[in-house]
């Protein structure tokens, strides 16, 4: 038996597929910052993807196998919890797993399709419950620097508090929890508009003139609300926020870059990390945090 | 029993508000059902004792009918409300004593359905037949009677089971 | 349900317009007390959706919050309406379903508790088995490619979704901002992350699909 | 016993196909019957005689009669017997026509079931006892509980019809919400106006006992003997000696202390304080949770300048008593608001409006206070964050209301209406001024309604979309108020300088307290119930007492008034006898029997059973039963059928009887 503390700083991750590609910085930050602060991650042994947006706009019953493929996964590797930082494959997952334990006919087609049996419920959490769980205080005794230049526009995006009857956690028209994890850098926050407005993130391909267009009043919102920087808890949200801005610059001539950090690469400058082991360089908008103080402490 | 001769006896429980004035309008607009039921005028449905039932079966009647007043109409706000819930519980009772469940039937028949008390009558005679007579009561009348104690019981516990769901 | 059942809605709709008698031989076969409802699409996705499609009130809360309502050719509280009343071809055919983002801000907010998100999903999933033309062509090629990637590696592995995509589209410019650019940051794997167990998560594609 | 049997041709109505004279005798076989004969027509002046000689001439002890139904007769043929010396519940109708002649066809079957009816009633009639009607006497006051204008209307009815009144009003003042308001629809009059004349009748009625800042904590007793206890709060102003000069007010130093209820809260208040200049009675209260002497013991400029000694620092809550025969209930409404609502709420809050961190996003009463004369802006319409008058106004309906997934599903009914009234009210103000009003139907079915919404479009071009809002979210200084315009099929952003929330009317938060109290029932919002929904509109299932105005569901003024009216006439029919006579058809417990499990006492709709002490000899109690109060039960006889120990009796209608009619089948 493992002791009490590890017990609870253990989590199941999944992390999702963006997390091994395009959003792999968040990945990395995560890991790290969760290393600073004394937690570890117990990855999902060969998970698959959750079918994420395709699946179940198309296919009800495929999305509802792909999800509970991962969450069967967690539960034959022992594990109580899960975290999905990924805000549309928590989504998926915590509503996979909340349909199936309502409609029973919906449980039984799923695991015919899995050829399994559905064991235990899993705690599948996002991100903000993660640093929740971990602790607040965690982040304020470990900080290195207080981000105190920053003044944050904290992006929830659509999926992250919704459905509030699945997902039970913080408030779905006018969230906080965000704002919580932010302040404990020292990083000042924003009260803005538009926090939990989609961003179009499935379009983001087919319909890319969308998502511009979405974004776009996104960044704006915040930056007439006073924000330079923006944060965000999802890696679709990452790329319509950070990478369509070039596209941005052609639609909405004159448009003025706001750089997009994930909120763990916020955490791990508070921590005292920098921008490149971060993976903050990778972002399409460059960006470097400059103490207002030269002489402040970096590790 | 000659089948064919053979008419059933039907004991309907009707509350004096609806049911019995439903089956009033049913007269005066001189609509025609088997004469097979006598009713019984109680002043709300959620005054009628199992007891009723079993002594009803217990007298020979092959087929039971209790009705009142529609759930929201009852002219004593909840009464009825009682009545059904003490009913369905009662209802599973019936096939543990033996008798066929289908012997006990209920309906919601407001002042203004005469049309409806005559179907239902009509309905319950039919299904009644179908199901022929029911010949258990001449043993209810030794046997049951000596067990009355017993159907005391079982009444109880239907009574307490609707208590739990107040 | 078949392709053919649409024929069936637009008869529907026709005497939705204007009612006639139900006269002829098929009348022999109803049994007057004991008449049996059609089930129709709007009962399909009740059923799908685990909600009555008439819970709807048509308030237009759903379409006023809608972060995309200003590209759909009709609101999404009118598909709804079009299903109540039976015109499933003109709600089938709306691009509206294609182009709901699914970010559920209707369902959060319609005063119904109706998941007016959910009903699109059924309202796609549909329209995709009817074999219902799509105006959003784009869209539906994207879902493909990236079930696609799903179906063969088990994770989403966005070179092949790119090409696949790029292939299926013939779009060949419209990504230039980003590709290149991800590519060079190190973002993209050239190869895909093949799960071990492909077998099993092709085997769930196999039986929900068919194919 | 001797037993009459009487069988009624009906002209041919009975006759047709039932063998009347063959009914009769087989009965006349019958143990326990004396006489049995069959006439033509039974009601008739012949028929009743026959039955009165039958009665003395042969001595008999009660009748059946094989009629028409109870319903039509049963009455006549009691009536008779009564006259004869029988007493009226000895008498039992067989139904040989509603339900047996006129619904079968074939004689034989008929007849045969007309014989088994008439043996069911000689069977139950062996068993009846004989009853009387119940007296219980009449306390000629009444207490009314509330008094906004459905209770000052209740009061001033009841008063002028001759009987006392106690009019309870929980504020400092009576008015109620109706004296929030600036002008009313439909026809625009000033509110104020109207009703300040009937706050001062009720003030100078010799009749009415007024008590302000009073609640009714306990209720006891039943129709006609009710006994109220009610909790007088301390003002600590002696109202003997007050004379309402108000100079304490205008020399309290704590002159913006707390926020003025009385104006929702767009103005402020001193520790000691009139709530508005009409209010009845004129005289002030001191607010303890603000006074300085209260906190620190110093100030004291109240006393001061008040020459009448009217201060009272030392006074102390009062308990009184009051016996009263009825009770009138017209404890009004509460407006919801969009805030975030407590996890256990009953209700949700708007997230989507702000959670009410809008100033400038107001509900109905404070845009009520806003365009009043004696409102905090004087009348001028100007918004409450920067006093700017708005140009653009939105209005949005049904906020709460008709809305599930915030706990309200009704339509409050009213707020169609004075949204109407509002933008009209705007318009005439603000003549350059655009109002939007988002609505998703427009209820107006009332005399003058409809007429009144098409001027508002069509004189005062307010413009009406079709939708629900969204979101309503601020920038710059703006509102932007999203919805959709469902005809037309097109979403709507408007940038509005002031948002009016037609939130939904829901009951007063302790209304379900005070029902319990009373005793009376309530819906699953907290609005009290009525007897019958069509027939009996003001009358609550418990006799005796009776609703008014919108405790009982959203209403507005002219429905108020009228329910008011209506109940004060029933409570007024109910005082004018000095005895209360009641059908005797009521539930007894035998004590000795009973087990005092008080299942029975769940179980009762109307709370007719109490817990009873039963004392031994020395005075102490050994056990305690079920005891059901006469002049409360309804004689529904639920409790009966609940009792295991079969301790109940409903008289009329007891097992045995009910037993004996099973008996002759
Ligand atoms: C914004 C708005 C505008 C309106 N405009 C109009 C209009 O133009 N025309 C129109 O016809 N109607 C209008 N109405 C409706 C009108 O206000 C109501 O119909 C009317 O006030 C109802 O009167 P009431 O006496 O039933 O209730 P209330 O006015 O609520 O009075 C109830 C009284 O009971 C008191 N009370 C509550 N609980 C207790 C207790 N436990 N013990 C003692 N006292 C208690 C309260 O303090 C209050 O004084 C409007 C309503 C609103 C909200
Ligand atoms: C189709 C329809 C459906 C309805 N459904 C409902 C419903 O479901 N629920 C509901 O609550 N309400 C319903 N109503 C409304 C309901 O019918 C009325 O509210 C109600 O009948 C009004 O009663 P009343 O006594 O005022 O008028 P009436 O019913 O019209 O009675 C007036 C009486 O006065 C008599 N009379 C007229 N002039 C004279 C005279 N000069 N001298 C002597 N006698 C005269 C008439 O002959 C009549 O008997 C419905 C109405 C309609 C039209
Ligand atoms: S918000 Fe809900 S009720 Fe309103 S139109 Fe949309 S789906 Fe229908
Ligand atoms: S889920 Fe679809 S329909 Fe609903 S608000 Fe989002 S994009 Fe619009
Ligand atoms: S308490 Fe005294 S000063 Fe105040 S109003 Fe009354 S009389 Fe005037
Ligand atoms: S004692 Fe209290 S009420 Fe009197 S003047 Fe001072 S603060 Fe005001
Ligand atoms: S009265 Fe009008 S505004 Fe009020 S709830 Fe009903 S429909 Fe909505
Ligand atoms: S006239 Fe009748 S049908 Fe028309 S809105 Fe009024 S109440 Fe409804
Ligand atoms: S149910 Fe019967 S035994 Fe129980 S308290 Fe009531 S009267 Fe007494
Ligand atoms: S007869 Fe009905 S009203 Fe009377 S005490 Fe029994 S349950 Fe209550």
């Amino acid at each position: 038996m493992t002791s009490m503390e590890e017990v609870i700083m253990k989590y199941g991750y999944y992390p999702g597929c963006s997390q091994t590609g395009s959003a792999k910085e968040y990945d990395i930050s995560l890991r790290k910052v969760i290393e600073k602060l004394g937690a570890s991650f117990d990855e999902i042994n060969d998970w698959s993807c959750c079918g994420a947006t395709s699946a179940h706009v198309t296919n009800h019953k495929l999305s509802s196998a792909l999800a509970m493929r991962n969450i069967m996964l967690a539960g034959q590797q022992g594990l109580e919890n899960m975290v999905a930082p990924c805000a549309a494959c928590y989504n998926r997952l915590v509503t996979s797993q909340y349909e199936i334990s309502k409609h029973p006919e919906l449980r039984e087609e799923t695991e015919e399709l899995l050829s399994a049996k559905f064991q235990k419920e899993i705690n599948v959490i996002n991100i903000l419950e993660l640093f929740l769980k971990i602790g607040i205080n965690k982040i304020i005794e470990n900080r290195k620097r207080e981000l105190s230049e920053l003044k944050v526009a904290c992006y929830y995006g659509c999926l992250l508090v919704r459905p509030a009857a699945i997902t039970k956690f913080d408030d779905a028209e006018q969230p906080v929890s965000m704002e919580k994890i932010v302040e404990s850098t020292g990083a000042k926050t924003v009260d803005w508009n538009y926090k939990v407005e989609c961003c179009g993130a499935a379009h983001s391909i087919a319909r890319r003139d969308i998502v511009v267009d979405l974004s776009k009043k996104i960044l704006e919102d915040a930056r007439s609300h006073g924000a330079n920087v923006i944060a965000v808890a999802c890696p679709m949200c990452h790329t319509n926020l950070d990478m369509r801005q070039r596209a941005m610059k052609r639609t909405y001539p004159g448009h003025e870059e706001l750089p997009v950090l994930y909120l763990t690469e916020l955490i791990g400058l508070a921590l005292g990390m920098n921008e490149h082991e971060l993976g903050i360089d990778l972002h399409y908008i460059n960006y470097k945090y400059t103490d207002p103080v030269p002489d402040n402490t970096v590790a | 029993m000659d089948k064919e001769k053979w008419e059933p006896k039907i004991v309907a429980f009707v509350c004096n508000w609806c049911t019995y004035t439903g089956a009033d309008l049913a007269g005066t607009s001189r609509m025609k059902y088997p004469a097979n039921a006598k009713m019984i005028r109680v002043m709300c449905s959620g005054s009628i004792d199992p007891v009723f039932i079993i002594k009803a079966f217990e007298r020979g009647a092959d087929g039971v009918l209790v009705s009142g007043c529609h759930p929201n109409d009852c002219h004593y706000n909840a009464g009825n409300f009682h009545a059904r819930r003490r009913w369905d519980f009662f209802h599973e009772l019936l096939d543990f004593i033996g008798i066929e469940k289908e012997r006990l039937q209920f309906s919601w028949i407001s002042a203004s359905e005469g049309k409806k008390f005559a179907d239902v009558i009509a309905k319950v005679t039919k299904d009644i037949k179908t199901l022929g007579p029911f010949t258990a009561y001449k043993k209810m009348n030794s046997e049951f009677t000596a067990v009355f104690p017993e159907i005391q019981e079982v009444v109880k516990e239907t009574i307490i089971k609707e208590k739990e769901t107040v | 349900m078949s392709a053919n059942d649409l024929k069936a809605t637009k008869k529907l709709q026709a005497s939705f317009i204007s009612p006639t008698p139900q006269t002829g031989p098929d009348q022999d076969h109803i049994n007057s007390t004991e008449h049996i409802r059609e089930h129709t699409i709007a009962d399909e996705i009740s059923e799908r959706t685990f909600q009555d499609v008439s819970l709807c009130y048509q308030c237009g809360k759903c379409s006023a919050g809608c972060p995309v309502r200003y590209y759909m050719d009709i609101a999404p509280n009118k598909v709804v309406r079009l299903i109540q009343l039976g015109f499933y071809e003109d709600a089938l055919k709306s691009d509206t379903p294609w182009l709901c983002a699914g970010c559920l801000t209707c369902s959060t907010r319609c005063p119904k508790e109706f998941d007016l998100a959910k009903f699109m999903d059924a309202v796609r999933e549909i329209a995709i088995e009817k074999g219902v033309e799509i105006k959003q062509k784009n869209i539906i090629k994207f879902h493909k490619a990236f079930l696609d990637q799903i179906k063969s590696h088990g994770r989403a592995y966005e070179v092949g979704l790119v090409a696949e995509y790029k292939m299926k589209t013939m779009d060949l410019f419209q990504d230039v901002d980003s590709a290149p650019g991800m590519y060079f940051k190190g973002k993209l794997g050239l190869l895909p992350h093949n799960i071990k167990d492909r077998k099993g998560v092709k085997s769930i594609f196999k039986k929900t699909s068919g194919k | 016993m001797k037993i009459g049997v009487f069988i009624c041709h009906c002209g041919e109505n009975i006759s047709r196909t039932v063998d009347c004279p063959r009914v009769a005798r087989v009965c006349e076989s019958y143990p326990g019957v004396e006489y049995a004969i069959d006439y033509k027509y039974m009601c008739s002046d012949p028929g009743q005689n026959m039955i009165r000689d039958a009665i003395r001439e042969k001595g008999l002890d009660a009748i059946v009669v094989g009629s028409c139904s109870p319903h039509m007769h049963e009455r006549t043929f009691r009536n008779a017997a009564v006259s004869a010396g029988i007493n009226p519940f000895l008498v039992e109708i067989a139904n040989l026509r509603e339900h047996c002649s006129w619904v079968h066809d074939d004689v034989e079957a008929a007849t045969q079931k007309a014989i088994e009816l008439v043996r069911m009633a000689i069977e139950k009639v062996k068993r009846d006892k004989p009853l009387s009607k119940i007296n219980v006497p009449v306390t000629k006051r009444v207490l009314v509980i509330g008094g906004g204008i459905a209770g000052i209307q209740a009061a001033l009815d009841t008063a002028n019809a001759g009987y006392e009144v106690v009019l309870v009003e929980k504020e400092p003042s009576i008015g109620g919400h109706m004296s929030q308001l600036s002008e009313t629809f439909p026809t625009l009059d000033c509110s104020q106006c109207i009703l300040t004349p009937r706050m001062v009748e009720v003030y100078q009625h010799p009749k009415i006992k007024l008590l302000t800042y009073s609640e009714v904590v306990k209720i006891e007793g039943f129709i006609g003997n009710f006994k109220a206890t009610i909790k007088k709060k301390a003002r600590h102003i002696n109202e003997e000696l007050c004379s309402g000069c108000g100079l304490c007010i205008t020399k309290c130093p704590t002159k913006k202390k707390a926020y003025n209820s009385f104006e929702e809260d767009l103005a402020f208040r001193p520790a000691v304080y009139i709530p508005f200049p009409q209010a009845v009675p004129n005289i002030p209260v001191i607010d303890e949770s603000v006074c300085m002497y209260y906190k620190n013991g110093k100030c004291g400029m109240c006393v001061k300048v008040c020459d009448r000694g009217a201060i009272d620092f030392d006074q102390k809550d009062t308990m009184l008593v009051a016996d009263i025969g009825a009770i009138i209930v017209a404890t009004g409404f509460k407006l919801y608001n969009i805030d975030k609502k407590a996890a256990d709420s009953k209700y949700k809050g708007y997230g989507e409006y702000g959670y009410g961190k809008y100033r400038d996003v107001i509900d109905g009463l404070q845009f009520e206070r806003i365009a009043s004369a004696s409102g905090p802006t004087a009348g001028e319409i100007k918004r409450p964050s920067d006093g700017k008058v708005p140009k653009k106004i939105v209005f949005i309906q049904c906020v709460g209301s008709r809305d599930d997934s915030k706990g309200i599903s009704y339509c409050s009914k009213i707020c169609c209406m004075y949204t109407a009234k509002h933008a009209m009210l705007y318009k005439h103000k603000v003549h350059d001024g655009e109002a939007y009003i988002f609505y998703m139907d427009i209820r107006a079915g009332g005399k003058m309604y409809e007429e009144f919404v098409r001027r508002a479009i069509e004189e005062d071009d307010v413009k009406y979309i079709r939708g629900r809002v969204s979101r309503i979210y601020e920038e710059n200084g703006k509102y932007i108020v999203k919805g959709e315009d469902t005809i037309a099929g097109m979403p709507v952003e408007i940038d509005a300088d002031l948002v009016v929330l037609a939130t939904a009317m829901i009951p007063q938060e302790n209304s379900a307290a005070l029902a319990r109290t009373i005793g009376i029932p309530y819906d699953k919002y907290g609005f009290f119930n009525e007897a019958h929904p069509k027939l009996r509109p003001v009358e609550s299932t418990t006799a005796g007492v009776f609703l008014a105005g919108a405790c009982q569901s959203p209403r507005d003024i002219p429905e108020s008034v009228a329910m008011a009216s209506a109940a004060a006439c029933k409570a007024t029919i109910l005082l004018s006898s000095d005895t209360l006579e009641r059908e005797p058809v009521v539930a007894k417990v035998n004590e000795d029997l009973c087990a005092g499990c008080f299942y029975c006492k769940k179980v009762c709709p109307f709370g007719a059973i109490e817990v009873k002490d039963v004392k031994d000899m020395n005075g102490i109690v050994y056990k305690e039963v079920a005891y059901i109060n006469q002049g409360v039960c309804q004689g529904c006889g639920t409790c009966t059928a609940t009792c295991l120990s079969k301790s109940i009796e409903l008289a009329g209608f007891n097992n045995e009887e009910i037993f004996a009619e099973i008996a002759a089948l």
